[in-house]
């Protein structure tokens, strides 16, 4: 048998099994879905974007909303910063310590404390 | 040690500098030229333009394989281990949730891969021997990491030609294609605006959606596992939302550091000797040709989606299953947009490219399948 | 070529399916399950499962010594490089200050190694051959990388079933810990408050630490070495101030590439022939047991030295010392502070954990050097 | 000698040898601390936790306050990023260049100049 | 031939040679700059310190602008950090979309819309 | 087993201390010392001091080849890896405007390399061979990556003393350059102001620098082509500002990653058999000669171009070709600035400053040239 009629029946081969797996893996996608869905997720649970939409700012124009989103952001840029899944580093430990000891006090003279 | 025995070395960069390596050197300024000025591809054209330029420096002994080159190839490329890594980065990148949404879009990431044997056919009636017909198919995967896997597997002395066709063409993307849209569709298809009323994902299926696939189609072709799984394990690292750690090192160090390992590395098999003959020729043109009948198969299917769904199908989201993520997909959505400015397409141009990632990534597995087999690799 | 000698070769992925394949690929879904859904240590089980997974599809050649798998685990497992460089990671993530404050604490990470020992004789009356029984003692170490480079020394064929043990384990710990601490202490001791005066700590004793603490755990017990300075490194980098550079790359990129590769690496040799028998079973039940008996000697030693210095230290601070490191430190505190609200024992429960950490890698040394010289090895 | 007798004397031997080398350890511990105390260092010089607290910006509550926060935070986190140890990049010797103009000019008019 | 004088030999070479390199680079340099300039580049397209210079805020003083700058600042970071030339992460094909709804509103009411 | 067979084994870590390992655990304790605790060079002393340490820790096994320190020695001291990836990273953070904008600077950059010979010549008279003393003198280049990578290729047995020397000195700068300064100019001389009205360099002529630099340099010099295109690609890499990626990366994940572990490695090599002997000390010393005889010859050709501009340059910046990117230039500037605070010369001692560390890598490439032809090694 020669190459071309070889390449011919690689298409044919080819072409078919690359629409079988493609049958295969759309049959698979709907059952993951079924099987999967919750009703009770809201549609935004859906991996959204993550930062805060730049057009919010321009649309308010407002310096105050600016600053303010500032420092929303600076604030979660360092909770960002600051979060892994391994090990704390060392200052970790000891803000946890210092935490401790403030909640200590404020539970002693009842003061509001968020977290 | 008199001067005159001591002149040839001097000059010897000069005196074994041969005509194919200024020929080399002008093909390696023009990828560097592409990719600064123009733009396209710059993180694999730049670092390729730049092995090969290195691998046209006379006596400069880097791709020797105690070279750093060498050193460089040895180590990711007949590993395959550059190719996979930034596979994992990318699979990171990717959002399954347009096609997971509309899933009849997955027919389109099939009819995306038609260029692969077309082109595999032509390539054979031009002569090329089955293994080397077939790597050069794969450049119609429009997908460098598969394009670079197959070849690695089944021609390793076409790597270079195939590689810079590979990615040269996925920036012309947005010369190749628009043409091709409007030669193909009617203005009539053009317009048409297709609802998006997706079901919500759940958060549960994006997780089970990458493991489930990869056990899927590493069962189906188990040629295509390394590709599909190392996709698939960065897809899941993301979604998953508790290994940031390990998603952000993937989308970062490992897929920065990879790819410009694998650039250079690629480049600097761009030698005058192996690179420059008429087989590169060839090549080059084959590739072009695997781009354009990706396109038309994808954009004819895409025409027959629209005849079966009634009309409600816009087939210019056929042009988006050939892969080329995530460009083709923006091209199709730009598209319609143009012709006019209310209707947006992107989510299932979207689905269809993310659904031609995949289609790539398993007709690249079947050929390897097929052709090992036939050659008797196995 | 007709079909009918081509249909087996279709069907291959699943004609070489075994049952062995099935249960080692449910095995995979239940630790990427733990991982992504119940949080538990996810950066390692996720690649875990994920590199398990990848070793029961058949056919896919990823593998063998030349696949992506194999590729890692050469580079990475066999030369002990990737707990090594876990290590270097971990090292700059520690605070010393807590146990230099209180050296008498460094007292509990040693009595928080017993576990090492219990479970090495009873996986010698189980019928472990020594070098095996002595490296699935080291899971009570409580120390993944700890427990991964003793194995690879002394029986790499366990090294699966033993990084699975000793990392599944790990993050159970929330839920092996509490009870025995309320069983093995009385409410009085729990309530026990305990000072905490420390001197203060300079800055360069924090940087003397790590350099001498590396002499002097080298010259004593040179089998350490690796493992107690490549922490050390870590913390020396950090602690220094002067090599931000460095410390962050160990902190960050170094620990999250080695941690992914380590544990796709160790999945992939959880194949269905090597880890589906009974040894396997056996090492997961003495794995527990030897998380319970660490925990219980360390709670008894916590009670002596409560005993001894007259009522002033709670015991509960003694199952902070199996290493574990922070976790065990963390929930000692957690289970002081839920007795009394008002109780915080953090700082000596880490000072405890850290010396635990430190207890773990000389036990570690020491059974490594005591195993391989009644072997022979040396 | 079988292998149960011999585990024992490894349990025996290798708890002893920990125990040991723990308490060498414990004796290193005192001795470095001891060698190595400064007196007249204040207890803030150990390594505390860098990050300014979040605690501190509930419970003050102005906005005011929060917004200096933000600004001093994104400025501390400029710096931190441009701090490396190794040669910096080129940007820096423009910049140092401009800086000395810039004192020249300044130094010449007598205007204050922080750092 | 001894040592000496083959090193006397190789000093006068190769500093010969280092000398006759660099001049060469100089002559390179020379046309490079020659055949490359751009007589319509103004001088501030030529690479130059990408941070806001910190000396600004301390000479103007006015904590309004370290306000607005706090908020240049954080947006200019945002934006840099989702920057780069690879496929862009999964929200950005969300938010594309988001994007051209709102774009079709707008457009619809007639808003303006910045960008 | 009895106790009194077992003793020798518990203290085998002090039987086999040597008096030379102590000594060379002293000499780490002062690498480490001087990294810490005055600064010099951390980022380099800290790694090589700690990888002594370990090097002279017996049985620890760190240095053997399949020891982590071989491990990281092969892969990429032994391929000249690291010192590469370190030049990709330098090179991104080199700016060459200050020099294209005055391009006679260069010559200084020439000028700076005469202790490379001196100091091969006075090798060669204390007895060293031929290829030991260019090794020797390629501490001269004041530049610690062309030196390992010369010193691996020539004389790889002295590497430890080549490098530890090479980055010791650089870090002595400020130190021993100032009072040559002062000696070899005259108050008039380093009062002298520079105007720099420089014609502004367009990112074309940045972008194409590196490129033309590669290939002229490449033909020139064929063995300083590693140094030079690794170099130059960093470089490309951050003035096409289209690859933010790889620049990046190569800013920080490579050249952090690359350093670390240079230094372990490096560090790793220095045990007491192999320093502790009568050439380190040679070393030592002669190292120390070829920094101040750089800083004379700059200093001289400064004045000699000072002269012949008829006094338009300020001798000063002749000190800044030596290489020591960027210390060498800062210092220049701040002599000048010293002795008359309103002078500023700092961007003309920039650009005699990246002209030396041009000049570096060209003189070792020749030195590299012609010794190997003279050895006959090619
Ligand atoms: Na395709
Ligand atoms: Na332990
Ligand atoms: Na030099």
């Amino acid at each position: 048998m020669n190459d071309l009629t070889l390449s011919l029946e690689i298409t044919a081969l080819g072409m078919g099994l690359v629409f079988g797996a493609i049958l295969l893996l759309w049959l698979m996608m709907v059952l993951l879905t079924l099987l999967t869905a919750e009703k009770e997720i809201p549609a935004d649970e859906v991996p959204a974007p993550a930062a805060p939409e730049p057009a919010a700012v321009s649309q308010a124009g407002y310096k105050a909303q600016a600053a303010a989103l500032a420092v929303a952001m600076a604030l979660s840029e360092q909770e960002l910063s600051s979060a892994h899944p391994l090990p704390e580093p060392p200052t970790a430990i000891v803000s946890a310590w210092q935490l401790g000891m403030r909640t200590r006090q404020s539970s002693e003279k009842g003061n509001f404390r968020r977290h | 040690m008199d001067l005159g025995e001591l002149l040839p070395d001097l000059i010897k960069g000069f005196t074994h500098f041969t005509f194919g390596n200024a020929v080399m050197i002008f093909a390696a300024l023009v990828l560097i030229y592409l990719g600064v000025f123009k733009e396209i591809e710059p993180v694999l054209l730049v670092p390729i333009g730049f092995g090969c330029l290195l691998a046209n420096i006379p006596l400069a002994g880097m791709t020797a394989s105690e070279g750093m080159m060498g050193v460089l190839y040895d180590a990711g490329i007949k590993t395959e281990l550059f190719p996979l890594l930034i596979f994992v980065g990318v699979g990171a990148m990717i959002d399954f949730s347009p096609l997971l949404a509309q899933p009849r879009m997955v027919l389109l990431g099939a009819a995306g891969q038609f260029g692969i044997f077309g082109t595999l056919i032509l390539a054979v009636l031009l002569g090329f021997p089955l293994n080397q017909a077939a790597s050069i198919g794969v450049i119609g995967a429009i997908d460098g990491p598969t394009s670079i896997f197959v070849a690695t597997k089944l021609a390793p002395e076409l790597l270079a030609p195939i590689a810079v066709a590979a990615y040269s063409y996925m920036s012309l993307i947005p010369i190749i294609q628009p043409p091709l849209m409007r030669l193909l569709t009617t203005k009539k298809e053009r317009l048409i605006r297709m609802e998006y009323a997706p079901k919500p994902i759940s958060k549960k299926t994006l997780i089970l959606f990458p493991v489930v696939l990869t056990l899927v189609v590493g069962l189906l072709v188990p040629e295509a596992t390394p590709l599909i799984s190392m996709l698939m394990l960065g897809n899941l690292l993301k979604m998953s939302g508790v290994v940031d750690r390990l998603s952000k090192a993937a989308e970062n160090e490992i897929i920065n550091i990879a790819t410009l390992f694998l650039g250079l590395a690629i480049g600097s098999t761009m030698n005058a000797v192996s690179f420059l003959n008429i087989d590169t020729g060839k090549i080059m043109v084959l590739g072009l040709f695997a781009f354009v009948l990706d396109t038309v198969a994808g954009l004819l299917f895409g025409k027959l989606m629209c005849f079966v769904s009634g009309g409600k199908i816009n087939p210019l989201i056929g042009a988006a299953g050939i892969s080329a993520f995530p460009m083709a997909g923006r091209l199709a959505a730009k598209t319609a947009n143009d012709e006019d400015p209310d209707n947006f397409i992107l989510m299932h141009a979207m689905g269809a490219n993310t659904a031609g990632q995949l289609g790539s990534v398993i007709a690249g597995g079947i050929l390897l399948s097929v052709v090992s087999k036939m050659l008797g690799i196995v």
